[in-house]
């Protein structure tokens, strides 16, 4: 069990939710209301890093990040360091990778809130941003967190992209996906098995715990 | 210039035309109701005004401020309108507390002052035992009265209501009738009533607008519009029933004197009549001619009028009297001709004071 | 015949489709279909009932472990690897002169090589490093590949200036286009022997041997020679 | 045995609880209405009837088969009970036209046939024209209908209507209120309707159950309970009516006889009069009471009585007159002892054609 | 590019696709309504190969398909060959990979169906399964085809776990995913690219059509 890697992929899992909650939801928003052409377009290039085999994504970042591509010149320049085999870019990489977990069930949830209540609150004198707030996203609120807990978990279980863009880098990119993987390929399986139970354990904790808290409306009747 | 100019046509893909014109002058009373069968648009109209439904011609002015305007391509979102609208099927927030519906549209106020306002409005509606429960926990009576807490809550410029009180029950309606009426004056709030509830139309608006047939037919002073339908359509719609604006001048054993015009009838007496104004009403069918003063009757009230009109409706004829007010009897046809009811003919009209319901309009 | 199954190192890509092709050439429907990882993913497959026949490990400790398990024959050694460091062309490394005291160099940010837990090329890189007096330096700007496969392309799309790979994968293209190899002194760390064995669970050991016995033919020391292997002691 | 009996209790956590106790008869004509204030717990206890609802104790059972019990802990689920329910707010399914939400709950036929039954159900609920709408893209009305429509359509052994017609104008309630009592009777389906309107009540119904306070208070012939309420909370609840069985004799110039037991009044004819039963209402503010023949009058009415008891309510007086039927008056204290109206004293009664409406029942 | 692993790839998400429709349509209705103790807990069990990484579930699948596990006894038995390196352990091992990318947002759409309307379905004398069917699928049906979407999606990027128990064998368990791998590993990048680019053309027209089609409710109005 490595501590460093389970802190790591922690903070990882933590960074890429946050901003994929602050980012997914209103594009979720857009795709679940808007009626424009576009959207099914947008819709698609969303959920494409759905159907990328981890490790091309990971591939295509790679050639992204070099120095001298410009994707990667530009954040050299932003972070003082090279994005590949940094966590600043491997927390890039899970943003895009996990953005179709996260968006598609938070637009599933947006577009059922029902138009009335949305209705409602604009007559209340709510704008936009508020009625979203207070009314679309509580309702939606199962949605989004399943939404966000896919992408949490992908996150933390990611390990193709990870695999291609990190470099295995202790404390930097050695998420415990990866320590993990290394321990199987020593034959090392008993580390293997008690570090998959740590995980495991945890993981479960937390899920149970999200599940429990996602409280049901109340016995809602006609 | 008027208070609220609105002309709209809304157009429906696979569905009907609503066409609307409606101008309403502020400054002689804040309410209008707008009456008419199910159908006719009344439910659209209030939706264009509160910005939810985009007509596609036309325009709404509201205190001289362009809310929308299709030629000028002007349309400003709801937030922005001021508007409160309780809906038809009232659309309370499933997710809240009736308190956090009810305080949703208070805002610009600390806590403390919102759960003020909170607590009066759910107190002047009676829900304040249900403020803990949730949409989903109410009966549909107890919904209806947070939708309408929620509404007035958030103090708008402009009170929309669709059929506000159509799911209660009788005497809930009556009481929160007049509530309703009440807080609307007090608020002075220009307000626009759905409503199929004569009554109700009486206890609570200032104007009658009638909506029919693709558009308002009829828009005046609720006592005209009732007596003085202009058309046969508006007065389907109406029914037949004497509206007399009314003064109370004493009050007597559970019976009141009132003033129509310069003659004083008795009514009984509805209680809670610290404020005068009211409207003595009184449906055509219950108004008793005759030729000359009766013998003891159980009927309190006798007025002495002219027989200004006749007209056959049916197997009815509809005698309309000068009393010093104008009141409309309906006779059967041989009843007319026995009572030789003809203009410039001399009657007495009896009316038990049990048949003039007073409709309050508290102050 | 179904194809003979070969589970090889990836540092083998270049030198086994030339050796199977000969192979099939001398063996007339002796066809073979050759899987390439990282040699720690494919023993944990072997060790999990993979149905391979042959397995070309790019060490001599896997198939000996596998053969302790009773899951192979005994191992046989068929080639010596070459370490080399990778630079791109027109890097202004010092290698030729320095040694490996120029990776020091600041304009080399990252350095690619295979994992050393899992990969023997990556073993044998650290232990170079090491007697240098330079992996603890240079440690934090190691970064590892699970292969070494991918250390090549973490080297080959210029996230990495220099990498630790075989001269079987530095030496062929693109990576003998893009750039210039510098052999690591053997002397500097362990030998690389790479052994193979017969896997128990192969459907035709016989064909399995035959392909082992191949590799160890004048023939086939040939080939692996070209790709940059030398001969393991007879 | 009764067909249906009813016996529940259920307790809301945090609110309030509701009992019932409903026993009915079969074969006296399938009609109960449920009257009760809002909150009383009407819906409660059809959803209970239906199954959606899980009451905390006691029993139902419908012809001799138990639908739930609470002891025996049997509960039949809702599509075993072939319970017809229109919802209060309709629950119209969103996603599927008029047609197909009218035809969702007709089974067990082919499709020729179910779009057959379709069609006459639309045609009977003047629903034809939406068919291919959906829910979103009705007016209130039209959606209540549909609602009518997909429940009817259904033929359930049991029909419980939630307020079927509140969100209806007057006129199309009037219209739809004989077709829904014509569906009912055609269907000879035992059927529980909820309403808060009296002219519905009668016109739909045979028997009465007031719902009040937590409890069933009184169950009876609709004309019984109006005419008869067993306490003053019953009477609060159902407004001072006459309601008296009645059948039709002649027509004449738009006018009707009627026979209510052995008199003969004068009413409005209201049309649509094939079938010759019905209830003629008249509340008992409009009964004129006179001490001896009148003068010409337009009171088309003059029934000769016996005052039977008399008691005080209010300002007012409740005079029962024998007229052969029973015949309450309610006039002022100060009439009654003008008429001297005590127990015994002969007294006519006085009433216009237009002041009695035929409620039909349609057979 | 290579046809045999295109074709694969394509039948394993297919096959993966309808597995999950059939076994998670049902589960995930269980946890949408439910009021069960258990639900928690079976919806963390349902989340968990989210946050196992996926070389580890391959790994411990690896181990239960082996001839000598229970599980991989039983298997060879019915199928007259190791589960382990065929195309049917693939296919098991998708449909457990991709299980909570499809039950998660199934279950979030079905938990939002309105009570009302089951109720007037139960009312009209439709059963559990007709009302499913009926009324809470139609309903839930943006959630649902995400999910499919998902799912599908999912199964054919999916790369660590068939890289673990695939063996990258060709027309058996060489996916496109591995297919794409392999041209990268061995620096082929100009065929890595015309992989990537047939496989981002093909979904991103197949993404296109599933959104376009998702039609939305008619305009729905108060
Ligand atoms: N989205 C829509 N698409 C098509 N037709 C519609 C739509 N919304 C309303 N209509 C139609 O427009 C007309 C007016 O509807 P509206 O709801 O304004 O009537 P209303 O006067 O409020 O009726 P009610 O008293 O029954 O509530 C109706 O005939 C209705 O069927
Ligand atoms: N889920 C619930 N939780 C708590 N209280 C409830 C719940 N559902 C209903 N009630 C309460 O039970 C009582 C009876 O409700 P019910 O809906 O049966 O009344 P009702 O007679 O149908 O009223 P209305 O005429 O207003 O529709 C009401 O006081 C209501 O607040
Ligand atoms: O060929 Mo290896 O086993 O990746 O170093
Ligand atoms: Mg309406
Ligand atoms: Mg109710």
């Amino acid at each position: 069990m490595d501590p460093a890697a389970l802190r790591l992929s922690l903070a990882l899992a933590t960074l890429t939710t946050a901003a994929l909650l602050a980012l997914g939801l209103p594009l979720a928003q857009w795709l679940a209301t808007s009626r424009s052409r576009a959207r099914p377009v947008v819709e698609a290039v969303v959920a494409l890093p759905l159907v990328l085999p981890p490790t091309v994504l990971g591939f295509y970042l790679l050639v992204a990040f070099a120095p001298r591509a410009p994707l990667g010149r530009g954040f050299a320049a932003l972070l003082g360091h090279p994005l590949a085999f940094s966590f600043e870019g491997l927390l890039l990489a899970s943003i895009l990778y996990s953005l179709p977990f996260a968006v598609q069930p938070f637009a599933a949830a947006l577009a059922r809130v029902d138009v009335r209540l949305v209705e409602a609150s604009y007559a209340l004198g709510a704008g936009r941003v508020e009625t979203f707030l207070r009314v679309s996203l509580p309702l939606a609120r199962p949605g989004v967190v399943a939404g966000a807990v896919l992408a949490f978990a992908h996150t933390v279980g990611e390990f193709g992209v990870v695999l291609m863009v990190g470099g295995n880098v202790p404390g930097q990119t050695r998420t415990l996906s990866i320590a993990l993987f290394d321990a199987v390929e020593q034959l090392d399986w008993a580390a293997a098995h008690r570090t998959s139970l740590v995980l495991l354990a945890l993981s479960f904790a937390a899920l149970v715990a999200t599940h429990a808290l996602q409280r049901r409306p109340p016995s809602a009747r006609p | 210039m008027n208070e609220l100019e609105l002309e709209v046509v809304r157009r429906y893909r696979g569905g009907p035309t609503v066409a609307a014109r409606l101008d309403l002058p502020g400054g002689e009373g804040p309410v209008t109701v707008l009456f008419g069968p199910s159908g006719a648009g009344k439910t659209t109209v209030l939706r264009c005004l509160a910005g939810l439904e985009r007509p596609d011609a036309g325009a709404i002015r509201f205190r001289g401020e362009t809310w929308f305007d299709a030629a000028a391509g002007v349309d400003l979102p709801p937030a922005r309108r001021g508007v409160g609208l309780l809906f038809q099927d009232h659309a309370l927030f499933p997710h809240l507390t009736v308190a956090a519906n009810v305080g949703y549209g208070v805002r610009g106020v600390d806590r403390a002052e919102r759960a003020r306002r909170v607590a009066e409005v759910a107190a002047r509606l009676g829900v304040e035992a249900l403020l803990a429960r949730r949409p989903g926990q109410l009966s549909g009576g107890e919904r209806q009265r947070v939708a309408l807490a929620r509404a007035l809550a958030a103090r708008p410029r402009l009170l929309l209501l669709d059929e506000p009180l159509s799911a209660l029950d009788a005497p809930a309606r009556e009481a929160l009738r007049g509530e309703l009426r009440a807080t609307l004056e007090r608020a002075g709030l220009p307000s626009i009533v759905v409503t199929h509830d004569r009554a109700e139309a009486m206890a609570l608006g200032d104007r009658l607008a009638v909506l029919a047939g693709g558009g308002v037919r009829q828009v005046g002073p609720v006592h005209e519009v009732f007596s003085a339908p202009a058309d046969l359509e508006v007065a389907r719609v109406v029914g037949t029933e004497n509206v007399l604006p009314a003064r109370v001048v004493e009050r007597r054993d559970g019976l009141a004197r009132v003033a129509v015009g310069r003659a004083l009838v008795w009514a009984l007496d509805p209680g809670r009549l610290e404020e005068a104004e009211a409207y003595a009403c009184l449906r055509a069918e219950d108004v008793v001619l005759e030729s000359s003063p009766a013998a003891a009757t159980s009927a309190r009230n006798e007025l002495a009028g002219v027989v200004v009109a006749t007209s056959a409706e049916g197997p009815l004829v509809r005698v309309t009297l000068d009393c010093g007010f104008r009141l409309v009897a309906l006779v059967t046809r041989d009843s007319a001709e026995r009572l030789g009811a003809a203009p410039g003919r001399q009657l007495a009209a009896l009316v038990k004071a049990q048949a003039i319901r007073l409709v309050l309009r508290p102050r | 015949a179904p194809a003979l199954a070969v589970a090889a190192a990836a540092n083998l890509r270049p030198a086994l489709e030339e050796l199977a092709a000969a192979f099939q050439a001398r063996h007339p429907g002796g066809a073979v279909r050759a899987t390439y990882g990282g040699s720690g993913l494919l023993v944990t497959q072997i060790a999990s009932g993979a149905p391979f026949d042959l397995f070309l490990s790019a060490d001599a400790a896997y198939p000996a472990e596998l053969a302790a398990r009773g899951l192979a024959d005994a191992p046989f050694t068929y080639a010596v690897g070459e370490l080399v460091v990778w630079v791109p062309a027109g890097a202004p490394i010092e290698l030729e002169r320095r040694g490996l005291a120029a990776l020091s160099d600041p304009r080399v940010e990252r350095i690619a090589l295979p994992n050393p837990e899992t990969a023997p090329y990556g073993r044998a890189a650290r232990e170079a490093l090491a007697a240098a007096g330079l992996w603890d330096g240079l440690r934090p700007r190691l970064v590892l590949g699970q292969s070494v496969a991918q250390a090549a392309s973490f080297a080959a799309s210029g996230n990495a200036q220099a990498a630790f790979l075989p001269r079987s994968l530095a030496g062929a293209p693109p990576l003998a286009q893009a750039g210039r190899s510098w052999p690591v002194p053997a002397s500097s760390h362990a030998p690389i022997l790479q052994a193979g064995a017969v896997l128990k669970a192969a459907r035709d050991p016989a064909q399995a041997r035959a392909f082992a016995a191949f590799l160890l033919s004048d023939e086939g020391r040939a080939v692996l020679a070209r790709h940059g292997y030398r001969a393991p002691p007879r």
